[in-house]
């Protein structure tokens, strides 16, 4: 990869305090369950200790110099998550909490909305069974609450959307079409521009969870074929509370409030208030303003690296993972078994052990993966399992990271005897 | 002392003594528009003859920088066709943007007249909509007034 | 005050590193809007960072060590913020974005809860025409969309809630009594427990804005006789984007969820989920991790300081800046003039001028304050005025800056030459 | 070795051959439980004689912990009276939340037997909930069996 020139692992890991950490029984630390957060390089937290420590104000409220510049430097971070997803309007971009805030957003509105968006009995909102909780819950609540109908995509042996009947499901009557682009837990990336063909065909609105895509990808939001997408900034170096909504200007225009208070109002009089244009609209309240700020230098740090050079070496790191997994006798992968469409969630069974106690046995080498169901728990039922281990690893994993693990394995086996 | 780079003594002179204050008739357009964060609010109304603004009259609330602006750009546009009215609000607009830029100021100033002195408001960004508020109006009432005067060529 | 012995606001003000700024033609900070968002002490953005440096893993999720300390760390800031209001139990503190969620999630789950909570059609919810957008906008909302009344208390010329029509505005019809405790524009403190004895009489829900009380007073839940109440983090020295929710435990118990996904379920399945019991039943999604765990820190600081020392010192800078502030020829205080049950923040009037330009001389001579509508236009309108001028001080605020304060009014004075 | 504190060698044989698995009739009391965090879960049954448990037979999917700490259930409480059980099971919850503590243990050994193994789960707060999920399920069913039984005292 001619990209990666610049990216040199070794180099990136001295960006991260924590990798230096030394676990119990003086371990160094091997983290792999990036796909459930990530960690933060030095340059994330030294903006968000500047912040407090030089600039703390509350925004788009004080005309003095401290609110200035918190508002400048919010206002700047929201310009800076535009262009890393090349939203064609700052103005599309929403801070929330999280990506599961953003969806329960969008479904929330859309009980309230004006036709055409209002979803309501009859109506049929659609899924997919690789979802994450988030995305399921958020429309489960929707669909029982306004008489609609929620119906799902499958999923095939080999962990990919059974497309197969997409026109028997995505219908005149769909109103909605929302789902994961990539896969946090069989890995799989999604066809949405596809799927969103589709959905648009029947004039249908496509929401799309990008919560381990935006982070490992280049993107493009206009290029995914979606209406409205969210992401999740601790799983991209920022820090928790902050997550983006993205959504079409035009159609957010057109979407009622979420939640009432603070800047996201025009005027309020007792009898009945007006609102403001979005991206206000829907941020209610003190918005996550250090938070948005450094997820806007987490943007700069993985620009400044390039996310084609990210997203290179997420393949190679997850290429060399396969292989080694794969070759460890009893261990069985749950989803695509090569890097062809596939982030780096990778999602395994090994015998019949409990992932906790892969994961206890792991940990006592420093190794940290996760154990259960990772929030999906409708795909782990589609493949028999009651839950799975997962490895998952991002910018500043290495094969030795990955060697670790599967030699990890071996002791797991020792440990319990795997018969 | 920095305070003066926005407070520029034309501003304060139109504050204190504001040209062309309070409600007219007639009016082709009127136009109504609020800062939501401070609150300061104008109501403006527009009085065409065929092309050129006869009148524009305003009232509202606000501060001395949103009180100026208006007065200011009621000296400006009287008197002018639609097309440099326009032209006017543009390079208001420019000025204003220009982050505080003496250059851009310099370079507007045949345009702008003494409206120029509003150039340091740009180094304070909470303060742009107070200067914005009263174009912002101008430009929906005069959207306004067009669509009744096209109506009434074709009607 | 014998309490505040041990409360040198020099020493509190070296924990402050913001304090130490020096703003344009090198002027030190006068930081006087405190009741916007407060500073942070080095206490807790100390603890920020070594959560992130040491510690950083999602919570609830994972059996590695990492994310075992996070938890830990996470479940001990809920046990920090439960002792701190002394709820009765650690299960009754929801961490929310800020109050304004708070309150959106209340008014959010009163739609969709069983009966007798259920709100719809031909119930009243009463507010007051003190309250901030973010307890009007919320009710607002609920009552257009469930076809209920918002009826609401008038305020008294001398800023005190109006109660001489108590009876006949809280009736048998009203299911929600929402008020703020202490107002963030007039600075009144509520006689709250009076107001939540009509209302339980009468079988209502008592909810409070407790976004100014808990900061500034010694606080107990069961005292206000509130069954929900919702603060901020911010301004109590926490982090942003973080918030409390205390609700009596029964009544959480009985209420449905309000976001879906992560952590809020029991069980999932495509067709159907059920949910976990509160408080994780109302937190979907990876929940503020570092910043509850900041404000857990900031809740140290306070106590060890002592809350009545806090409250305390608030009295007596308000008590001197009113008193400052009213020998100063054409400043008109709106609100109480004395400390008598009375909060910290001071709005006025000066003259015919405008707060823009008042706060715009001030902040050059390094002045931060308010001006606008503090986001409490009904307020405002209730006393003919578009706008104001607001000066909040908190535990780091000294007699001198309230001193640079009365000065810097003159030299606006001087400035605009107010007639 | 760390490790070898929570996975003693009386979990280890419990969970590989674990003692009483499978569900049996008859009944009086049902329960099932599950972990939300791993999607751990068990089904429980008890079937009493007047006071006496005489069976507690159970089914489930989980990890090491949980299947051992189920069939050590099995062998503690096969026998007891009602009140012995609700005791045995107050003894094991605050074994498990001593954090570790041998003493806690030593303490309790009469009680629990071979349980006192589990001493060391406490110190993996994440994995308490496994530990505790039988015994969760065990309470429940008792409460259920004791109401049918009650209910039969005055039918
Ligand atoms: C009384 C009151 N209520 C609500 C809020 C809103 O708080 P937040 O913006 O943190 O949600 C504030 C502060 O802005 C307040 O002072
Ligand atoms: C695909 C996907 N969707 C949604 C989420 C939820 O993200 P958050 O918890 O940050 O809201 C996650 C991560 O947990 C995820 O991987």
């Amino acid at each position: 990869m001619s990209l990666a020139v610049d990216f040199d692992v070794e180099t990136i890991r001295k960006d991260f305090p924590i990798l230096e950490r030394r676990l119990a029984d003086d371990r160094p630390l091997v983290y792999l369950d990036s796909a459930n957060t990530s960690q933060k390089p030095r340059q994330v937290l030294d903006t968000l200790r500047d912040h407090y420590e030089q600039h703390n104000a509350n925004v788009a409220r004080a005309v003095h110099q401290l609110g200035e510049e918190a508002t400048a430097a919010f206002e700047a971070a929201r310009d800076k998550l535009a262009a890393f997803v090349k939203a064609p309007s700052r103005d599309e971009i929403i801070f929330t909490r999280g990506v599961t805030e953003g969806l329960n957003l969008v479904a929330n509105v859309l009980a309230w909305a004006d036709p055409p968006y209002r979803v309501g009995p009859g109506d049929e909102v659609v899924i997919t069974e690789m979802e994450h909780h988030s995305n399921i819950v958020p429309w489960q609540l929707l669909t029982q609450r306004t008489g609609a109908t929620l119906r799902w995509l499958g999923i095939t042996d080999d962990g990919r959307l059974d497309l197969s009947n997409l026109d028997d499901v995505i219908t005149e009557r769909t109103k909605v079409v929302s789902l994961v682009h990539v896969s946090n837990m069989l890995g799989t990336i999604n066809p949405v521009a596809e799927i969103a063909r589709r959905a648009h065909e029947v004039g249908a609105l496509v929401v799309l969870d990008a919560a381990q895509a935006v982070p490992q990808l280049p993107y493009d939001v206009t290029a995914t074929g979606a209406d409205l997408l969210g992401f999740t900034g601790h799983k991209m170096l920022g820090p928790t509370g902050i997550g983006v909504l993205w959504g079409r200007r035009d159609l957010l225009a057109a979407l009622p409030p979420f939640h009432g208070g603070g800047e996201m109002i025009e005027d309020v009089r007792m009898e009945r208030s007006t609102y403001a244009p979005p991206p206000h609209r829907f941020e209610a309240g003190t918005p996550p303003i250090a938070q948005a700020i450094g997820l806007g230098a987490a943007a700069d740090y993985l620009s400044a690296l390039g996310m084609d050079a990210v997203a290179a070496h997420e393949r190679e790191i997850t290429a060399y993972a396969l292989e080694r997994l794969q070759a460890i006798p009893d261990v069985k992968i749950i989803g695509p078994t090569t890097v062809q469409d596939r982030g780096g969630a990778i999602s395994f069974t090994f015998g019949s052990l409990h992932p906790h106690d892969i994961g206890q046995v792991l940990d006592s080498y420093g190794i940290a993966v996760r154990g259960g169901h990772h929030c999906a728990k409708p795909v782990h039922r589609r493949f028999g399992v009651p839950a799975s281990t997962r490895a998952s690893g991002y910018l500043y994993t290495t094969r030795a990271e990955i060697d670790a693990l599967a030699d990890g394995l071996e002791q797991v086996r020792r440990f319990f005897g795997l018969r | 002392m920095q305070l003066e780079s926005m407070y520029q003594e034309i501003i304060l002179d139109h504050y204190r003594d504001p040209h062309g204050r309070g409600l007219r008739e007639p009016y082709e357009g009127e136009s109504y528009q609020v800062n939501p964060t401070c609150g300061d609010e104008v109501t403006l109304r527009v009085h065409l003859d065929g092309d050129v603004v006869q009148d524009v009259s305003y009232e509202g609330l606000g501060c001395s920088i949103s009180q100026a602006s208006q007065s200011v750009l009621h000296d400006l546009v009287r008197g002018k066709t639609l097309e440099q009215t326009l032209a006017i609000g543009a390079d208001f607009l420019t000025l204003i943007q220009s982050k505080g830029d003496q250059a851009v100021a310099d370079s507007l100033e045949e345009s702008l007249d003494d409206a120029v002195a509003f150039v340091g408001v740009g180094k304070y960004p909470a303060r742009i909509k107070c200067a914005l508020l009263g174009w912002m109006a101008l430009k929906d009432a005069l959207g306004q007034a067009r669509i009744i005067q096209s109506g009434g060529h074709h009607g």
